[in-house]
């Protein structure tokens, strides 16, 4: 089972781990990636997620079927949040599961690792004194 | 012809809209396309790349368009 | 922060989650094991966990520790279950926080790898037909 | 001299109880101690292992055993 959604409403890793759940899965992995409150040494205040809506559905849903080829793997959730986030609060949840722990891990690990490169969201850092759109420039 | 040009993340601040019909030559390519952009908006060569999608689907530089297509401009992507 | 935790009730993967959240983390890695309906071909009806109760606490913060010497990684969780557990059930969670996700990902694998190694303590798979210590034989 | 000897998961099984005075000779090694026991029981010997524990930490066999030792027959694990 593929899972993926893109919203601007809070994730639960709860929910993404209850999706994933089968009797015949011995291994669940779960990344929750939360808003770091520093960049370098800047202190940041927020964060804005944007997004290309329809591409990015699409790119995650290649990236969820990439790994279901490449590892032997049950389930794959890929939930990715939009808008201004506070420090701590959760922009990505990637959970899979697998009959085997180690295949749950790589792909898990794939998925999140391919997001950052592929999936159009940008992400603006918001400072006391300014405000940067990451990885836009060298 | 007319292309239907979408700019996002820093593309948008750097054009001024976030989506807008644009001319270009017919069957243009993306390499082309790349190159008119960078002239007319010269804060496009300072951004470590951008990449062009094509109707939601990234396409290489070689790629023609034809009319109506959807364009996109994806500089570097930084979700997650 | 180092929480082990050796226990006979429920496990919570949400409990975990916030044992390891830091404004400092950016990467948050779970593992979360669950009792499988099957063992190569034979169907399991319930697992029964026993351990050496000091012994495994000790092993499981030995694990943390050397996690900790390992990687760059901030907190981190293993929690283990003892005692009758049903298909779906959670034996174990083991859960890393860090500022950059591959630390994460790596000392997780790591801790359940070494747990299933090190840490003393015997699962017995009941069938319908019979049961059996987990691994005791070639 | 006596140990605290402590059985678990199917050593448990082999010796019929979870914890037993023993008596073995004076400084006795682990190797010697599992030979005793792989004697006394030998189910031991078709283990695909055992280890030993000696207050609450592996030991290998050259570690020589105390009086009152807490030693623990540690068979294959499986937890997680």
């Amino acid at each position: 089972m593929i899972n993926i959604k893109l919203t601007d409403q809070e994730l639960s890793p709860s929910e993404c781990e209850q999706l994933i759940l089968d009797d015949q899965a011995g291994g669940h992995v779960v990344f929750i990636g939360t808003v770091r409150n520093h960049t370098s040494s800047k202190t940041v205040k927020y964060l804005d997620f944007e997004a290309y809506g329809p591409m990015a559905e699409k790119e995650m849903h290649k990236i969820a079927a990439a790994a279901k080829d490449r590892y032997d793997i049950l389930h794959i959730v890929i939930h990715h949040r939009t808008g201004k986030l506070a420090i701590g609060e959760i922009p990505v949840i990637i959970a899979v599961s697998s009959a085997h722990r180690k295949a749950a891990f790589e792909a898990c690990e794939f998925c999140i690792d391919t997001l950052k490169e592929t999936v159009p969201i940008w992400k603006k850092e918001y400072f006391e004194d300014g405000e940067v759109w990451v990885a836009a420039h060298p | 012809m007319k292309i239907d040009l979408l700019a996002f993340g820093i593309a948008k601040d750097i054009l001024g809209y976030t989506q807008s019909s644009y001319m270009v030559e017919h069957s243009i390519s993306i390499a082309d396309l790349k190159k008119q952009l960078s002239n007319q908006f010269p804060s496009f060569e300072k951004l470590s790349k951008f990449d062009i999608a094509v109707n939601q689907e990234y396409q290489s530089d070689d790629f023609e368009l034809s009319e109506n297509d959807e364009v996109a401009i994806i500089p570097p992507v930084s979700g997650g």
